[in-house]
């Protein structure tokens, strides 16, 4: 049997236990979907659901935020609300707990251990999980299956290498990004961090965001939506993938990642949900570029 | 830390001269406990002496040839490194320091001496090595096992200036009052005493130059020792091993002439000191090569059986004192009470009475 | 839809000559709202703002643009004016073509086109202004005194001369601080319990002044003039109310114990008065070392006392209360030298005592009764050395800042050594001798004429030889290595921040420089206020001192305290940040940022989408806001605005410069 | 915001036509400069004072403290016609509200680098502390900011674009209105 299928087993087991056992009113896992290997998330509230729970290698959705939304709906008495982490996934739940959106009193966290997920057709591993840097769950409470090894992700090469780059590339380069932007806003709605609950593309009366469809306010969204989760991206890739154009958007919130590290060291995201926002803080001592 | 006690050896200059006794008893150890000290090939000079006032360059480039050459070695990569000799370690462990404090350093000392060198490995001196955890608990082992003690012997441990200053090169143990050779020493059963001198300077450096002033540094630090009670002191330097053991004679010869005690205190390698206790001979850790004679403080040695009998004998022979003067003061008592029964005089016999109550009491 | 008047000063020639005021003005009436605009020669005169309410009411207007000079200069004059009329003063932009167009454009077209883009940018902002209002704020007339040391004292005695009622939170059993421990104070040697427990005793019976002792203060929550302060009074185990302070059971408790007070160089009963003129007069049991409190078996106190106030059953009390005003004076402690000076010997030697514990030494009514003996073995020492910036002035060691009272007390310490031993010998190891004061470098003179020797260098090792301390260190002056065979050692220890300084500071949002001192709002001119409205400094909490500058500092904080007592009420800021509870999330960026700690987070429960909801929001207190706007960036949600700068009147400006 | 064509819409300096190459030897650049009020707003009205001249393409907007100000202003402006943007606030250390431009610059240190790798060029967005009694500092601060980015030249934007071309100011609302250069 293979890791994968061994953690489904245990997965189904274990989901028809909590829920039988009323500890968990509902369960957030991954279901099949209606291609071959295609899995979608699933929902699922009676122990006799649990066989219908799928892990395979192809379990590309990052389940993390949907917590939100789930949590609000289920009266706290009933019981917890059961979700399956992995790294990405968990540091999403610390983010959101940091950032007051669930309580962890009312989650039951079942750790995944994940060496990454694949694409259904190609088979090859996601760009998001290839420069991974947390692949075991870095909060749960149970753990499914054995902790895995943690490689040595290079996730700032594609940052790097654009900074390498001389200015007019580097525009032309994202100019061309932003140009293809179809603003569907859904890097926003899959992002465990943009918890808004009206987002400032939507604020028409303080006008931040242009209606038009071009590059220049294209390039407002793209921004403004890197840096208002600059401090707090857990790196999950999650909008890059959900990204229906193509943009290179963790490029973005790499950059921002890897500056306040070097500038402040802010370490990364959602490892705790305690530790405080480098932009929410501030020493005496920061380096100083503007005198 | 190296996680077997398997180490880089950088032997010194002194190793083979001035200081085969901290040498042999330091093997003997090392043969006891387990510990394997591989020999850096083609070792050079550590420069601590001559370099380190001439060029700083070279103060860097000599200890760094040695680490790297270490590195690139088979039998030493990987290994950290350990020395005997405190300006050893100095030299090494600042060049190690020097060479990983950023990148530039490290192409720059790497551009001096010609070849790569990674400053990955620590270096540490026999002291910090030895009192380590495991080190310090096979030392207590081998005592235990010989069953040897040096119990009743007082020895202040003597520190120098290179050990554990400054701390912020060292990183060893309180640079003000260090405990570490005193907690390894009173595993032999010794006691160590506190007292003031421990990283005094013994002024080894300014023999050539000032011998007047070093004579009086030297001087300083066997008063301390001496004021405190000291039968001996224990040093972990070949560099203070030398100047205090060859120059105590000269002190003794000074304080003679201006009508002041002299000192018998020898000299030890605290390596000398654990050998001995594990079974070691005068000879075989080389205790007979002293300048100043230690043979007499190295026959304090006993084994632990002898000490409890020594321990049961003074036992015995404090209760039979304390019956003898029992009886002493049942007799008296008697003989006081019979004189005053025999002249009662109403008068005086209060005062009599009075008089005894005080004696029993005093 | 708002109707905008607009009005372009010349000001005489200084606006006009570099700027064509009548294009201005034509310009600003095609303007979009506008619905007035006219030129004026001198808008800030009686006539220029009497034009200015004409028109107000001639045209409708609901708001003003005044094109003038800079804000900094009229923006109150003319909010002033216009609360004189209808609208409210808030409904008002100026754009500045003074200062910043006419007096720096030369070229009169490019000073015109500035000042169209000035005038254009404020009529965008105040199409969207609101009307704003100030908060009136009562204000309690009580103010709370934290610290019952020689500056809280002396603040709680001015505020409650002024007739302001005063609570006084002392955390030791009775008042008097540091200053109640010294023997004489310099430069004047009169004793120092003279004059402090006549102080002491003024404090504990005016009418004005309730003191709480051995108590702390717990929490702090509200804004200038409505604090709500919790304090924990710890157990005494005796009841006040019937206690007289005759002292029977502490002469008859069989538990003794080292004494804080005497820096441990005495003994005291487990039932004690730390000394005999402490304020409240009356003993307090202590539990950790009372029989009868920690094995149950004793009792004697109880026994003998005969109006039986003894409560061994005593709890801690926590009353809340409101208070106005609050004056910080926490005073300082001495800095640990024993963990950090292993060279002195780490306070392995009894004979090397800090300037405190001379202090009790010197005392008639100290442990030796002003006899000054070694602590080891009770001789007296024939030879001593005072060692100054002991941790201060030593950046590796200690502290950076000079403790400024060292030098002086150092001084003190010689002379009165000198004085009770004249046959002794006193050295003083110093890195300068700073005596800024009146009288001050006479005493220092002095002393040195009293026979004290000063050497200037540091000592580098205490240690003990025979009997003696033997000092090492070096004369800087004639370059020489010397050492002083003592048989004493008085180290003059560095101030630092009372231990509580940290904690009390944050809860109290007053922030604490590098080494933990309290900050003054400014080192220059506001020396006693804090960061937080309300909140004043008093004494060494704020940075080492001595007792003059001590007491100053005293009066000047209930000074400030008087004249906030003056008012009822206090009126709030208007431009404050407040955040809209449809668009918060509840995060909490904003609470962590906010520098005067104005922002909690809330639960509350409210109808969304026909369904009840709890959620947390964060609520700006307006008493605390002093509306900088930071919470508005940090507030990604964009529910957190700032009131007179709100987002939408920025992003107007902007639009209106950038568009065309 | 309506677009306002006035009587004098070529004097103001915003309302330079870019575009044409006649246009681009008297081209002058429109800089916006945020200053807190504390510091160098009052720095810049010192200036006013001592009459120190600079270049008239700065406009001022006053805001509390360089802590108010947020980076979506920055980009709205350089979106909608700024050429460059300056934001000023008091020193660190000297903030009136204690802490408002530590946080500043923290913020924009971040942005700064975020919009020069995405292509700006440095000069565009720059931030400065100027004291109140820096008047000659403001006045060299920004003489320079707007050399700077006069040498950059115009900075391209698709609200400038479709205002230029005549066939995409009718279509301005489109999507895709020209890519950036």
């Amino acid at each position: 049997m293979s890791d994968s299928q061994s953690i489904q087993a245990s997965l189904r087991s274990r989901a028809a236990e909590l829920l039988a056992s009323d500890q968990v009113a509902e369960l957030i896992g991954w279901g099949a979907g209606r291609f071959p290997d295609q899995t979608t998330p699933l929902f699922i509230t009676q122990a006799d659901q649990a066989e219908g729970l799928v892990y395979s290698e192809y379990c590309q959705n990052t389940l993390g935020k949907y917590a939100i939304t789930e949590l609000s709906e289920l009266v706290a008495d009933q019981g917890k609300l059961a979700i399956c982490v992995r790294g990405c996934e968990s540091r999403g739940i610390n983010r959101m707990l940091k950032d007051n959106q669930i309580e962890r009193d009312r989650l039951y966290l079942l750790g995944i251990p994940c060496s990454g997920m694949k694409n259904r057709q190609s088979g090859e591993l996601l760009s998001k999980c290839m420069n991974c840097s947390h692949k075991n769950p870095v909060i749960y409470d149970e753990l499914l299956g054995e902790t895995v090894a943690e490689g040595e992700p290079d996730r700032f090469g594609a940052v790097c290498a654009l900074e390498e780059c001389d200015r007019a590339s580097r525009e032309q380069y994202f100019d061309a990004a932003f140009d293809r932007c179809i603003r569907c806003y859904a890097c926003r709605e899959v992002c465990p961090v943009c918890t808004c609950r009206e987002c400032f593309v939507d604020q028409h009366e303080v006008g931040w965001q242009g209606k038009q469809g071009n590059t220049t306010e294209n390039r407002f969204y793209s921004l403004t939506r890197a840096f208002h989760i600059s401090d707090r991206c857990v790196e999950c890739g999650e909008c890059e993938r959900a990204c229906p154009m193509g943009l290179p958007l963790m490029v973005l919130n790499r950059k921002l990642v890897k500056d306040l590290d070097d500038l402040f060291q802010a370490g990364e995201a959602g490892l705790d949900a305690v530790a405080v926002n480098s932009l929410g803080t501030y020493d005496v001592a920061d380096v100083e570029e503007f005198m | 830390m190296s996680d077997t006690m398997r180490y880089a050896y950088f032997p010194g200059c002194s190793a083979a001269g001035t200081s085969i006794p901290y040498t042999l008893s330091a093997g003997f150890i090392a043969k006891k406990i387990g510990l394997e000290l591989v020999e850096i090939p083609d070792w050079n000079c550590c420069g601590t002496s001559a370099a380190l006032v001439t060029d700083r360059d070279l103060a860097v480039a000599l200890p760094a040839r040695s680490l790297a050459i270490a590195e690139h070695n088979a039998a030493t990569a990987g290994l950290d490194v350990a020395t005997p000799c405190a300006g050893c370690f100095a030299s090494l462990k600042s060049a190690r320091d020097y060479a990983a404090s950023s990148e530039q350093r490290r192409a720059r000392v790497e551009a001096m001496i010609g070849e790569s060198y990674s400053a990955t490995a620590d270096v540490f001196s026999f002291l910090e090595l030895m009192a380590q955890e495991a080190a310090a608990t096979a030392i207590e082992q081998a005592i235990q096992d010989a069953a040897l003690t040096l119990a009743g012997l007082k020895v202040a441990c003597y520190y120098g200036c290179a050990l554990v200053r400054p701390a912020s090169i060292c990183r060893f143990d309180d640079n003000e009052n260090p405990q570490s050779m005193d907690r390894l020493v009173a595993l032999t059963g010794a006691e160590p005493v506190e007292w003031a001198f421990k990283t005094e300077c013994c002024g080894a450096s300014h023999q050539m130059t000032e011998p007047a002033a070093a004579r009086q540094l030297i001087e300083r630090i066997f008063v301390d020792a001496a004021a405190n009670g000291a039968e001996l002191i224990a040093t972990a330097c070949p560099l203070c091993m030398l100047n205090l053991d060859l120059r105590l004679a000269e002190v003794n010869k000074r304080r003679q002439e201006a009508g002041q005690t002299t000192f018998d205190i020898p000299v030890f390698y605290f390596t000398e000191l654990l050998g001995l206790c594990m079974g070691g001979g005068v000879r075989q850790l080389g205790i007979d090569r002293h300048f100043h004679p230690a043979e007499p403080q190295a026959k304090r040695l006993r084994t632990l059986q002898q000490l409890a009998e020594e321990q049961a004998a003074r036992e015995a022979a404090e209760a039979a004192e304390a019956a003898r003067q029992r009886d002493v003061r049942k007799e008296e008592a008697a003989r006081k009470k019979s004189e005053a029964a025999a002249d009662a005089v109403p008068a005086a016999a209060g005062q009599g009475t009075v008089a005894d109550e005080k004696e029993v009491h005093a | 839809m708002s109707r905008i008047g607009v009005i372009v000063c010349h000001c005489g020639s200084n606006i006009a000559a570099t700027v064509d005021v009548e294009q201005v003005v034509q310009v600003a009436k095609t303007l979009p709202h506008v619905a007035y605009a006219a030129d004026n020669k001198y808008t800030c005169s009686d006539q220029g703002q009497q034009a200015i309410k004409e028109a107000i009411v001639e045209h409708r207007l609901d708001r003003i643009v005044i094109g003038s000079c800079s804000p900094r200069m009229h923006e109150l004059t003319f909010r002033k004016m216009l609360s004189q009329t209808d609208i409210n003063p808030y409904m008002l932009e100026i754009a500045n073509l003074r200062e910043q167009c006419s007096w720096v454009h030369k070229n009169k077209a490019e000073g015109t086109a500035k000042a169209i883009d000035l005038i254009k940018m404020a009529v965008a902002k105040c199409d969207r202004d609101q009307p704003l209002f100030t908060m009136s704020i009562p204000v309690n007339k009580r103010a709370l005194v934290i610290g019952g040391g020689i500056a809280g004292m002396q603040a709680a005695l001015d505020i409650a001369d002024a007739g302001y009622p005063v609570t006084l939170v002392e955390k030791e059993p009775s008042l008097g601080g540091k200053m109640v421990m010294l023997d004489k104070t310099f430069p004047t040697m009169d004793c120092s319990a003279c004059i402090c427990t006549p102080k002491m005793a003024d404090v504990g019976s005016h009418p004005n002044i309730t003191v709480k002792s051995l108590a702390e203060v717990e929490q702090i929550s509200g804004y200038v003039g409505n604090f709500e302060v919790t304090i924990r009074e710890r157990a005494k185990y005796i009841d006040y109310s019937l206690c007289t302070g005759c002292g029977l059971c502490e002469t008859k408790c069989p538990t003794k114990t080292p004494s804080s007070f005497e820096q441990g160089l005495g003994l005291r009963k487990a039932i004690y008065k730390p000394f005999a003129q402490a304020v409240p007069g009356k003993p307090t049991i202590d539990a950790e070392h009372c029989r009868k409190l920690t094995t149950g078996k004793c009792g004697v106190c109880e026994k003998v006392c005969p109006l039986g106030a003894i409560r061994y059953d005593d709890t801690d009390k926590v009353t809340a209360e409101t208070y106005g005003a609050i004056v910080v004076a926490i005073g300082y402690q001495l800095i640990d030298w024993g963990s950090i000076y292993g060279e002195y010997g780490g306070g392995r030697y009894a004979d090397v005592i800090s300037g405190l514990q001379f202090e009790r030494l010197v005392n008639a009514s100290g442990p030796t009764e002003g006899h000054v003996v070694r602590p080891s073995d009770g001789q007296e020492p024939k030879s001593v050395v005072i060692v100054k910036c002991v941790g201060s002035r030593d950046p590796e060691h200690g502290r950076s800042y000079c403790s400024r009272a060292c030098c002086m007390y150092g001084a003190k310490h010689a002379h009165q050594y000198l004085d009770k031993v004249p046959d002794g010998r006193c050295y003083v190891f110093y890195m300068d001798v700073r005596t800024p004061g009146k009288g001050y470098d006479e005493f220092y003179m002095n002393t040195q004429h009293d026979g004290a020797l000063y050497l200037r260098g540091r000592v580098s090792k205490i240690y003990q030889q025979n009997g003696k301390l033997i000092c090492q260190g070096e004369d800087t002056l004639s370059g020489q290595q010397v050492t002083v065979e003592a048989d004493m050692v008085v180290l003059e220890t560095a101030m630092v921040p009372a231990n509580d300084a940290d904690r009390l500071g944050s809860m109290l949002g007053i922030t604490r420089d590098k080494d933990l001192w309290l900050s003054e709002a400014h080192p220059k001119l506001r020396p006693v206020e804090t960061n937080s409205a309300g909140i004043y400094l008093a004494g060494t909490c704020q940075g080492p001192k001595d007792i003059p500058d001590s007491v100053a500092q005293a009066s000047a904080a209930a000074m400030k305290v008087a004249v906030l007592f003056a008012h009822d009420e206090l009126e709030s800021n208007a431009m404050i940040a407040s955040s809209d509870v449809a668009l918060c999330n509840g995060c909490g960026a904003c609470v962590s940022i906010c520098p005067y700690s104005a922002i909690t987070l809330e639960e509350i429960t409210l109808r969304e989408n026909s369904k009840k909801v709890t959620r947390r929001i964060s609520k700006v207190n307006p008493g605390l806001c002093q509306g900088c706007g930071a919470c508005t960036v940090a507030c990604r949600p964009g529910a957190m605005d700032l009131r007179g700068f709100s987002d939408e009147q920025i992003m107007r400006e902007v639009d209106a410069l950038c568009q065309w | 915001m309506s677009v306002v064509e006035t009587n004098v819409a070529t004097t103001g300096a915003m309302a330079t036509g870019a575009n044409s190459p006649a246009a681009a030897e008297s081209w002058q650049p429109s800089i916006l400069a945020f200053a807190c009020h504390w510091c160098t707003y009052s720095g810049a009205d010192l200036a006013g004072l001592n009459r120190m001249e600079y270049p008239a393409n700065v406009r001022l907007l006053r805001v509390p403290c360089s802590g108010r100000v947020n980076p979506q202003y920055v980009l709205s402006a350089l979106g909608k016609g700024a050429d460059g943007v300056l934001v000023c606030g008091c020193h660190p250390g000297d903030c009136h509200y204690v802490s408002g431009n530590y946080y500043a610059k923290r913020r924009l240190m971040a942005f700064k680098r975020l919009l020069e790798f995405t292509g700006l060029e440095p000069g565009r967005f720059q931030v400065r502390w100027i004291s109140g009694s820096e008047a000659g500092k403001f006045r060299d601060t920004v003489t320079r900011v707007c050399e700077e980015v006069r040498a950059l030249g115009p900075l391209t934007t698709d609200q400038r674009q479709a205002l230029a071309d005549p066939v995409l100011a009718g279509a301005a609302a489109t999507t895709q209105a020209g890519e950036a250069q």
